[in-house]
Order: structure tokens, then sequence, then C-alpha cells
């Protein structure tokens, strides 16, 4: 298409990141690092219990105090829909009559600075009376269990959550179902029958920034809003809807985030934000602490109960799941996270027969939102495991097991669904590689394999303008927020790979809603594949307007002319970008506009829209146990990902990287404790997030690149996969050392050295 | 974030104190301020005065006494870990503060701030019970000085008075023959257990054992039984037998269940890790250093 | 020294990055504040705001401190370096070229800590095992790398073993 | 957390159960409370509660509840208060039953409590054990006052 015959300039290279020298010299900006003249300090006072009644809020000692802007209550909030959510508008920026969680905002206030502010709320009289809190699955479900909502929320803004199911009555707020075949009579026909349940904790993002929002109201009603988000449009349809204002009237601008992992998904503390900055008529700054942080958003916990059944040859006969999803107090984004994992239970296997339904459960709890992986990890955590009690049972080998039941390349996922984009053996068979599968493991040390395939977002929409300036250098406005994955370099490698341009010619513009075009999230991991489609189109439609500006000057046809070293070329003959635009606008201004929109629109699947690819990834330990003290050691561990190409080969490594040791952590160490209602562990302190010492001594990420994605080059994404296989192999490689087989996470010292100890018979695996 | 507050810099240990008199419970003291700020950060102290001990002329200081170790109290984890008085005399405590929590906090937080704030999640005074550690108590009125074991009453408690501050803290070192080892085993910030063991050994004989354990429980104990079960054996029998000892010190140890873990478990590690601490210091007697490695644990 | 207690602001006078610097200072300000708002060296953060994850890591006199959890009023007569003061000019450190080569920069957040924290290191020990690199860093979060390309750029940093002695 | 604990007391059951019901006594044999008094006859008191956990001082106005009465055998109540400077709020439930036993009677003591807010999340651990001890000084005070 471009470029060099047979190859890349630059895409396919380690390129260093465009952000690396601000970031190591400490001139990076962050939501953090912003002020405004004349800025309020904006600081929350949340609720100490679970669940109770608001009998009184009294603000009026704290309006009082010196230098204080603002004091709102829920019944100030008069002004503005005092309610959101993305899925469900269930969310009061300030609770109202009821607290629903430990931690939820209260009274906000704003000062002239954060001390003020702090000294205000000391002030704040609230009167609570106790009402009985839900904290677990259980207490949630039992029957008779106190409600945690008791009305029926506004519907959200997303199209494919209109028919929230929920269960009048109970704390379920969203059901999901969905069958596939006849899997009571393939159950009643199969050789070998499994039925296990398996847990996933509570977890926190712990990005290391954590959220924040500035908000700032212009003399014509306009609302400006910078925000660490992840998805600016959303928070600015949010704001739109609580404001009710036009979204030209709204801007969203973003500055780079210190990481996001989903947490930063949809509006967190703009609302509150927003809401301050219009009491007070000036600037607002609200940014959480980490205790904040651990009380805004959280990973969806989960109890799955899996049928999981076999022939005797081995291929999977049918496959039922149950899953509940303890959402939290709120509904955020959890009734889309619990369908759309649910939906791809089956990952990577064909499995013909298929009954899955799933609970998203309210609970007295911080809400449960997107968490890298977005709910896959909670269920393949118990499939993977189950697929090496299966082989254990059959007496087969978990690679073979696997690889015998892996989808073909091409083979729709589910009929009339997207068909697999990836060789799913040649990700099997790397990391059998990787590992030394076939070579037997030293005394002491066992292996565990687990892969996963993932659905992206759908449908989904991203848009992209790449601007051509008359000196040849160009400008590519897209709305992917930079939160350290590296999509700002990866956009401009893109770029610059189709217009022929050297990368340090092209500029990626940070998010602005009202100046970048549409982009629905970077999440996802998707925005390689779609946002880098569009901008790989709109750099093209800029290519083709110059090699059309070019025939012109030229006589010849536009389709023999080439774009090479910023130049439209025809053989001998080289014509420069800013000679082209000279020509075409008769002056030295002007610049050429393209444009790339991709939309793959709505579908007729379960969900109401296709995924524009698969997320492909396989991982495999090899372990060591300290039987005494039932800590385990990770010694070794390979990463594959199917990314159909690298762009960027260090950074995709990075992702992977990156994502093996977050998944380390939810693995071996991290939960969110709740006792009685009350967050134990909402900081460094009592949450343990993996540190340089738990790297594995060998860490290796492997790619199989074959050019068959969805995305730009062949390209497509990255990022959550890597995270999701470590659990299951972990927990495989330690059934394969000891018999033991661990059913709840995190596998903590301690939680292993109880099974140990109730381990009645010894090993029966190879 | 912190509230205001004043900052006294007192000249002399008197005037320390009579700040502290006249002030009460309004004021703190302060030397490294790595555990004194958090709390006051958090709000869950306020105080209306800062009395800064670390300028205070010789508390700093490390020093031989009397064949004695003294530390001063506003001497830092970091001071420690590279004073040549401590290697000389007490080896293992510069090993002990080359791992106490992280370099930051190591290069501020002092030896004094650590005891009196008695974490009982902390290193030290574990470390230090090997060593019949006394702390020295100034007031106006005059000093004190008291064994460590009464001073550190329990979880965040201590026997010092209002007016009283911490000086220094005496070690007395170990008799020829003794190797020692600390192991410290946790999954969190701060250690879930510390064992510091030390064997004293003459013509292949142990005469003397030292076993503290700190973290499990509401503060470090040594366990007088455990100890006594050691005397006489061979380095052989210690290698043998240090599971007879582990179980003895898990029987006597008190634990409480927290966030770092259940009593019970706690008590099972106490008994894993004496074991291991005590084979640690029989192999350094007889010549050999290096031991297994394990997963969340620290020897030293 | 002075028995009069500091209840308002005090002046501190000091060296920060290479210049010398004179501030009025509240007894309870923290050095993470002043150096943000007073000084916009913004290179150091806050994050958990408890001494654990290392964001806000600065070296007084070399040696590396929480400024989150260090009041101002502590470097007085001392030398304070940030990240802004690692380069030389338009000349990086070796470890800002490490830390680029290797991809160990992703959101940045971490970034500033991480260096100098490894200079302090490095500072210390100019050759230190792959061990005593992590180790040293047990106060040093980061959740995107993963870690592995911030220890190899770390060593990649350190002086050879045998040129070292 | 949690506490249960029995006691025996060297006195009938009458008697234990009349100092039961002279709670502003029996509320101070709590360690750390004071100034208990009566605002509604048998059914809401008033004590002041304080207690120290190394250098952090908690101090408390609590609002007692008699929960119910099983005279002259059981009673149970309710106290919460809240520490304003600290943002700690505590809510207490105990019960305490009294049975005979050997000639003297036997105080089933039950506690359950909470602290809400930074302390309570901080003192974790270190509060299940202060309750403990906190029960059992409340135990042999009582006794003593009983049985003296």
């Amino acid at each position: 298409m471009t470029g060099r015959p047979g190859g890349f300039r630059i895409v396919g290279q380690s390129v260093r990141r465009t952000d690396a020298l601000e970031k190591v010299t400490g001139r990076a900006r962050y939501l953090s690092d912003m002020e405004l003249p004349g800025m309020a300090h904006a600081r929350l006072l949340r609720s100490p219990y679970a669940h109770a009644r608001l009998l009184h809020v009294d603000v009026r000692a704290a309006r009082e105090v010196p230098g204080v802007h603002a004091v709102l209550a829920a019944s100030d909030l008069t002004f503005c829909d005092p309610f959101y959510g993305p899925a469900l508008r269930d969310r009061p920026l300030l609770a109202s009559e009821v607290v629903r969680y430990e931690g939820e905002p209260v009274v906000a206030v704003a000062a002239v600075d954060e001390a003020t502010a702090a000294e205000a709320l000391d002030l704040v009289e609230v009167e609570y009376e106790e009402l009985p809190a839900v904290t677990t699955l259980e207490e949630a479900l039992a029957p008779g269990a106190p409600r945690v909502h008791t009305a029926e929320p506004l519907a959200g803004h997303f199209s494919d959550l209109s028919s929230l199911r929920a269960k009048p009555g109970t704390n379920i707020c969203h059901q999901f179902d969905y069958t596939r075949g006849d899997v009571a009579t393939a159950l009643a026909g199969a050789h070998l029958v499994l039925e296990e349940t398996y847990r996933f904790p509570r977890i926190q993002h712990y990005s290391m920034e954590p959220h924040g929002a500035l908000a700032q109201w212009d003399d014509e009603g306009g609302l400006t809003v910078w925000a660490a988000t992840q998805n600016p449009f959303s928070v600015r349809s949010e704001l739109a809807k609580m404001f009710a204002l036009n979204a030209s009237r709204i801007r969203i601008a973003v500055p780079l985030l210190g990481g996001g992992f989903g947490g930063k998904t949809y509006a967190k503390l703009e609302p509150l934000a927003a809401a301050l900055a219009r009491v007070t008529r000036r600037p607002v700054r609200l940014l959480a602490s980490v205790e904040d942080a651990f009380r805004t958003v959280r990973r969806c916990s989960a109890r799955v109960r899996l049928t999981l059944a076999f022939h005797r040859d081995g291929r999977i006969a049918a496959l039922a799941c149950e899953a509940d999803f303890d959402i939290g107090a709120y509904a955020d984004i959890a009734p889309r996270v619990i369908q759309k994992a649910t939906y791809t239970t089956t990952g990577p296997y064909r499995v013909g027969h298929v009954k899955l339904h799933s609970n998203a459960v309210y609970t007295n709890t911080t809400p449960g939102g997107a968490f890298r992986g977005f709910g896959v990890p909670q269920l393949v955590w118990g499939v993977e495991s189950m697929m090496d009690v299966a082989a254990d049972r059959l007496g087969r080998d978990p690679v073979d097991l696997r690889r015998q039941n892996l989808l073909a390349h091409g083979e729709e996922f589910a009929p009339g669904d997207t068909p697999v984009d990836g060789k799913l053996e040649e990700s099997l068979g790397r990391l059998a590689e990787a590992i030394q599968w076939s070579a037997a493991a030293a005394p002491g040390r066992a292996k565990g394999i687990a892969a996963m395939m993932k659905a992206s977002v759908a449908p989904s929409v991203s848009e992209a303008i790449v601007r051509l300036h008359a000196d040849g250098s160009a400008n590519v406005l897209v709305s992917t927020v930079e939160m350290g994955q590296g999509a700002r370099t990866v956009m401009a490698q893109i770029a610059a790979e189709v217009l022929a341009l050297p990368l340090d010619r092209v500029r990626v513009v940070p998010p602005d809603t009202s100046i970048t075009p549409y982009d629905q999230t970077s999440s996802s991991s998707r925005s390689t594949t779609m946002v880098g489609r569009a901008v790989q189109e709109a750099a093209q439609d800029v290519v083709d307007q110059l090699r059309k500006i070019a025939a012109d000057m030229l006589g010849e046809p536009a389709a023999r002319l080439t774009v090479l070293d910023g130049a439209v070329v025809s053989g001998a003959q080289r014509l420069a970008y800013p000679d082209l635009l000279d020509h075409h606008f008769g002056m030295r201004g002007g610049e050429l506009i393209g444009r790339g929109v991709v939309a793959p629109g709505r579908t007729k699947t379960a969900l109401g829209g296709s995924t524009p690819f698969w997320e492909v990834a396989m991982g495999g330990a090899e372990i060591t146990l300290d039987e005494e003290t039932g800590a385990i050691a990770i010694e070794s561990y390979a990463s594959v990902s199917d990314v159909g190409r690298c762009i960027n080969p260090q950074q995709c490594a990075a992702q992977d990287e990156g994502a093996v040791m977050q998944g380390l952590g939810h693995t071996l160490f991290e939960e969110m404790v709740y006792e009685g209602g009350q967050l134990l562990n909402a900081d460094l302190a009592g949450y343990r997030v993996p540190r340089a010492g738990d790297v594995p001594p060998r860490l290796e990420t492997l790619f199989v690149e074959n050019g068959d994605g969805a995305g730009p080059f062949g390209a497509k994404g990255v990022g959550e996969g890597g995270l999701i296989p470590v659990s299951p192999a972990v927990g495989n490689a330690l059934a394969r050392l000891t018999g033991v087989r661990m059913r709840e996470l995190p596998m903590t010292p301690e939680r292993v050295w109880r099974a140990l100890r109730a381990r009645t018979r010894p090993t029966t695996n190879p | 974030m912190l509230r205001p507050f004043a900052l006294h810099r007192p000249a002399t240990v008197a005037e320390a104190s009579e700040i502290l008199a006249q002030q009460g419970r309004d004021a703190a003291l302060y030397a490294g301020g790595t555990e004194l700020l958090l709390i006051l950060k958090e709000g869950l102290l306020r105080v209306k005065s800062l009395v800064d001990i670390k300028r205070l002329p010789g508390l700093a200081g490390i020093r031989a006494d009397n064949g004695h170790l003294l530390i001063g109290a506003a001497a830092t984890h970091r001071a420690v870990e590279h004073a040549p008085e401590v290697h000389a005399r007490c080896p293992l405590i510069a090993r002990v503060a080359r791992h106490v929590a992280n370099v930051r906090v190591r290069s501020v937080g002092t030896v004094g701030g650590n005891l009196a704030f008695a974490d009982p999640h902390s290193d030290l005074a574990t470390a230090f019970l090997l060593f019949d550690a006394t702390v020295r108590l100034a007031a106006r009125a005059g000093e004190r000085e008291l064994a460590l074991g009464d001073f550190v009453v329990g979880p965040y408690e201590t026997s010092r008075r209002d007016e009283e501050i911490l000086t220094s803290v005496r070690l007395t070192p170990w008799p020829a023959g003794t190797t020692g080892a600390y192991v410290k085993y946790g999954l969190h910030e701060r250690p879930t257990l510390g064992v510091a063991v030390a064997l004293t050994v003459a013509g292949g004989a142990v005469r003397g054992a030292r076993i503290a354990v700190g973290c499990v429980g509401p503060r470090p104990q040594r366990l007088a039984g455990a100890e006594a079960r050691l005397g006489g054996w061979s380095l052989a029998d210690v290698e043998r037998r240090a599971g007879e000892v582990g179980a003895e010190a898990a029987a006597a140890v008190d634990a409480v269940d927290d966030l770092h873990g259940s009593a019970e478990y706690k008590r099972d590690m106490t008994r894993v890790f004496v074991r291991r601490a005590l084979l640690v210091a029989a192999a350094r007697s007889a010549g050999r250093e290096g031991h297994e490695r394990h997963p969340h644990t620290v020897v030293v | 020294m002075s028995a009069i207690p500091i209840r308002s602001s005090s002046s501190v006078r000091c060296i920060v990055n290479g210049r010398p610097v004179a501030l009025e200072v509240r007894p309870e300000a923290l050095l993470l504040d002043v150096l943000r708002d007073r000084l916009q060296l913004k290179g150091a953060r806050r994050s958990c705001d408890m001494q654990v994850c290392g964001a806000c890591t600065v070296l007084v006199d070399g040696a590396p401190v929480s400024a989150c959890t260090y009041l101002a009023v502590e470097v007085d007569g001392r030398e304070v370096t940030t990240v802004e003061g690692l380069a030389d000019g338009d000349r990086l450190h070796p470890l800002q070229e490490a830390f680029i080569d290797h991809g160990a920069v992703q959101c940045g957040f971490c970034t500033a800590g991480m260096l100098l924290t490894a200079k302090a290191l490095l500072a210390e020990d100019p050759s230190p095992t792959p061990e005593r690199v992590a180790e040293y860093l047990r106060g040093s979060l980061c959740r995107c790398t993963g870690y592995r390309k911030i220890l190899d750029a770390i060593l990649a940093c350190a002086t050879p073993k045998a040129a070292a002695r | 957390m949690r506490v249960e604990r029995d006691l025996d007391v060297a006195a009938p059951p009458e008697r234990l159960w009349a100092a039961l019901w002279d709670v502003p006594r029996m509320v101070a044999c709590l360690p750390g409370c004071a100034e208990a008094r009566e605002v509604e006859p048998q059914k809401r008191y008033e004590a002041h509660m304080s207690q120290r956990v190394g250098p952090i001082s908690l101090s408390v106005p609590m609002q007692v509840t008699i929960a119910d009465v099983v005279s002259p055998h059981s009673l149970a109540l309710e106290a919460k208060g809240r520490d304003g400077s600290l943002g700690a709020s505590v809510a207490m439930s105990v019960r305490l039953a009294v049975a005979p036993r050997d000639g003297g009677s036997r105080l089933r003591v039950e506690a359950e409590g909470k602290i809400l807010g930074k302390l309570g999340a901080l003192g974790h651990g270190v509060i299940q054990r202060r309750a403990e001890e906190l029960i059992d000084e409340f135990g042999l005070r009582l006794k003593r006052a009983v049985e003296g």
C-alpha cells in the first residue's frame, strides 16, 4: 500500500516512545499538575457506614469557615440531574437519603486550599441510622436479603444495555442468558462431566495516579473539564445529560494519564467537579487520594459455577456456566462486564452446546466496573483450571487436550459471529516450546498453562483526522488517551508510515472533545485496531489527495504514483509535499485534511455487535513452592499473544510484561478485604501490589505475527490478554506440583498452606 | 496534608522535656517522622507542637560504651547500617537495619522513633531483644534505664511517660563464639513475622541460646522455654532437632489475627521460621554461609 | 538551633538541582508540596502518600526520601535533587537514556522516583547484582511495566564488576 | 470484633441482675467509661468513653440504648458515638445474661462492636485484643462490685 515494497519503514520498529523524553525529565504533565487562576480545591466527606439512612446532614458550620467557596450535600444539587452512571443512572453524585457503601461521598466542599477544605469537612455533622448491609454474594443473594437499591433507576445511554434485566425484589441488577445447542442432552451423553465453583476477589486497579478532574464553566454557560479519563466522550455525554447541555458546549480535555487499567473509564469524579465549579463560579480541582480510589471503582468479584463435559476422545461436549458477579453498590459498567465476559466463557474452544447465565449482584461495597480483562479473568480462572482437571481425569496431556479443542483459523466463534482471526494452534505451540513443556520439570518444580480468547467492545466507533501542513509536517487528531500503553507513539508510527514521513514530522494531538474526533474509549485493547485503522485511513486519504494533485501536475494517472520520503514520486520525478500544497493552494498555506472512520456497526449476534477482532493470549508458568509457608514462587513465565503484527515490538512486550505482573498480583496477593462492611486495606500498607522483587527470574513475552489482524497492517489489539491466563497457569502448575487444586484467588501463602494441610490424597498428576 | 503545628527545636534534653511536660498530649516527639507524620496526615493524631529532638547533641551518635554498643535515638536506620561500631560489635543489627522497610524510610527513620512508636510489625525491637537491649529515658527530673522488654508493653504502647525522651538504646554484644540470624517473612509492606536467634557455642556445645519472635503478636518477645531447650546441644543436634525448638516457640508465642494472617498461621510460621533461623545460625557457627532461598523471606 | 518554636513561616535556604533557593515555609509544609506548588517542580508525584510507592522520591544530600512525608523545613542547608535536575542541560543522564532505550517508561508516573532511586543505588553500589537492584526498588512501585525493563535499564547503567574493581 | 466471656460471680443471680440494672454503675465498670448518666429511665443513657492506643486517643460521647430486656435473665444494650476529630465512629452491642450456677451465678457477656473510619481499618488486629482486655477488666470490676 505504502512504503517500500516488501516492508515497512516505521511500522514494526521499536521506535522510541514519543512521550519518553518528557517523562524521564519530569516535564510530562498530568491532571494533578494543572492549575488555573482562582482555582478551588475540593474534598469529599465519605460515609463510614456500609449501609445507612442519612437522617440529617448539617453543613452550616462548614460553610462559615473562611476560605470555603461551597459546601454541597445531596439536597443542594437542584441545578443538575444528581444521578449518573453509564449503564444505569443509579449513582448519586452525593448520597441522598441512603448511603450504600463505606466510602460513598456524602458532602463535597471546595475551598481556597486543601487544608481549608479539610477543616470545613471536620465541621460537617451527619447523623446516620445504620441499616443491615450485604457485603458478600451469599448475603446479597440470600432470600429476604436487605436490598441495596429499592427504586428502579433511569436507563443509561448504552444501546446494548437498553433492556437491562433486573430481577425484581432482589439485589440482581442485571442478568445475562445465552444458549446454544442442547446442554442437557449433551451432558447426558458425555463421558466426563465436571462441576466446580471458582472464586475471584475484589481487586483495586491501583493506577499510580488516582482519579482526578478539573472543571471550569465559561461565561457563556459552556463547560470545560480536564479529566483523567480513558473515554472523554462518555464523560461528555454524562455531563451533557446531567446539566442538559448540548455536546458542543462541553469540552473534555485529557492530559497524560498515570495508568488507567479500566479504572478511569466512564465518569468518576468529573460530575462532582463540574457541580462544584458551577456553584463556586470558579475552576475546581478534585483529586482523589489512593484511599478515595479504593472507594471509587474496583474489579467485580465473582463466584463462577461451571459444568464442563467431555466426550471420551477429549472433545468438549458442553459447557454450562452460572456466574454471580459482585458489582458493588452501583452498576457503573458492570452489566456490560458480566454479559460481555459471560458470552465468551468458552474462550478459544469449540463447544457445540452452551448454556450461560450470569447475574450482576449489588452489594454494599465499592462499585465494580471495568478492569483490564473486563470480566474475562474471573471466568477463565475457572474454565482453564477445569481444562487441567479434565486432562488429568481423561489421562490426557493438558496442552494436547487444549489443542484438540481449539477453534480453527477462520472458524466462527458462534454461528454468525466474528471468525477466529488468529492461528490459535500456533500460539499454543509457541507457548509449549517457550516453557519447554515436553521436558520434565526439575524436582520441586511444575509447569502449568492456560489460554484465553477475548472479544473487544462492539459496536464500536473510532474516527481520525490527519492534517498535512504546508511545511510537510502533520498532525494526527484522535481521541485515544495516552495512559502508558504507548498509543500516541503507535498512532504516530502508523501515520508516518502511510504518509512516508519521518516520525518526528508527525505529532499526535492530545484528546480534546472540542478538537479531536470521536473515539468510543481507550480500553478493550481496541485502540491500535480501531483508532489505528482510522488513522491509517485518514493518512491514506491525505496521500490520495497528494497523488491527485501530483497527477494533475505531472499529467499522469494518480494510480501510478507512490509516496516516498515526504514526496510523491513517479519514476525519477519527485514532488515534495510542500511543493504540492503550494501548487494546490497557490500559496504557502492551507492544509490537506484526511478523514478516517471505522464503524463496523451493529450485527445480529447475541450482544448486538460482533467483536472487531479476537484478542488471543496464552501463558505458561513454572513454579516452586515453599511447602511449609504455602508461598508460591514463579520461576519462569512465558506469555504468547497473537497480535497479528507488532506495530512497536518493544511496546507490545512492555504491555504484556506489565499485564503478566498485574495478573500475578491478583493471582498471589491482591484482594480488597472487607469486614462488617468496612474496607480494611484501602492503602498500600495492607493492599499488596507486585514489586520489582516479584518479577520471575525468567519472563518471556512472545508474539504471533501473521499479519492477519483486523487493524492497520494486519495488527490487532494487545494489552489485556497477557493478564488473563496467569491465575489458571499458576493454579495448574500448583496442582501438578502438589495435587492441590486451588479454587479461590488470591493464592496467598496462608490460603495455600491451608489447602496443603487439608490435602487428603497425594497427586495423581503425571 | 498536615494541619498546622509549631515546631520546637530545643537545645537540650531538659529543654525538650520541659516543653513536653508543659504541653502534655498536645506535643509529640519528632525525630525522623516516618511514623509520626503519617498519623498526623491521616488525622489520627492532632497536636499543637512537634518537638524536634534529632538535633539534640549526641542523640544521633553511635558509639561503644564500656563494652556495650550505644545507639542514639536519632540515629537513622541507614546510619546503623553503615556504622563501623555496629559492624564491629553487633553486626547482625547492621544487617537488620539494611532491610528495614525501604531505602527512603531507612534514610529518614530513626531507631528511637521506631522503638517509641512500638509498631508491632517492626524488625528492630525483635532483633534488639537478642542483645539484652535497654533503653534510656531522660526527663528534667533525671534519667532511667529500662529493659526493652519493659519499655514496649503492647501494640503502639510503651512505658515512656509524656515528658520523657528516649535518648538511646544500649546493646550488649554477644559473648565470643556466638552467631546469629534474623529471618523475616511476609507479603505486605511490614513483616508478618520476624525471628531473631543466636547461639553461643563453646566446646562443640550450645552454651547459650537466644530466640526472639516479633510481628506475630502485640509485641516482640524472647522465648525462654525454647531457648532453654537448646542448652548443651551440639551443632549436629541443632541441625537435627531445630524443629523441636520451633514447635516449642510456636506453642509459647502470643499470636493475633490481623491482615497479615491468622493467629493460627502465624503460630505455625513461628515454628517454621524459628527452625530455619536456628539452622542458619548453626551453619554460621560451623563456618558455613548460604541458605536455601524462600519466597517473601529475608535472611540476614 | 533555637529555643523559639517555629510557629509560622521560617526561612529555608537550600540548593535545589544545583541552584540556591531561599523560601519561607510553614513548619507543617511537606517537601512534596513545596517542590510542586512553590518551585513548580512537578516531577515528584503524590501517589500512595505513605512512603510505600516511591512516586514522590527526591534526593536530599544524595539520600532518597519520600517527599510526601518529609517536612520542607528539613532541607534547610541541604541539597535537593529532583528529576528535573538529573539531566545536564540538554544532555540526559545515562539512566534517563537507558530508561528510554529499554522501554522502561510507560505511564511515567513512577519514572521520576525510579530514576532517582536508581541514581542513589548506583552511587552507593556501582555494580549491583540484579537481586540487589530489585531489593533496592522494594519501595518503588510501577503498575505498568512489570519492572522487567526498569531493572534492565538500571543494570545497563551499572559499572561492570571487573571495571569496578 | 467480637468477644464472648463467661464469668462466675459469687453472688445470687438477683444481686447480679440488680447490679446490671444499675446501668450507669454497670457501664462505669468498662475501663475508659465515665460520666455515665441516665437520660430516660431503663431506656436511654449517656456515657463518655476514652481509649488510648499508643499516641492515638479516642474520645467518644456514647449514647446507650437498652435494646432488649428479659427480666431477670438478660439485658441487651446498644451504644454508639463518634469522635469528630478522629472521624471515628464507634458502635457496640452488648448482651449480658445471668444464670444461676453452683449457688452463685454466671454472667455471660457477648459483645460485638466496630470502629468505623480510618482508625478502625488501621487498628484492625490491635482492636480485637484491646476489646478482649476491656471486657475482661469489665467482668472483673463488675464481679468485684457485686461480690464486694
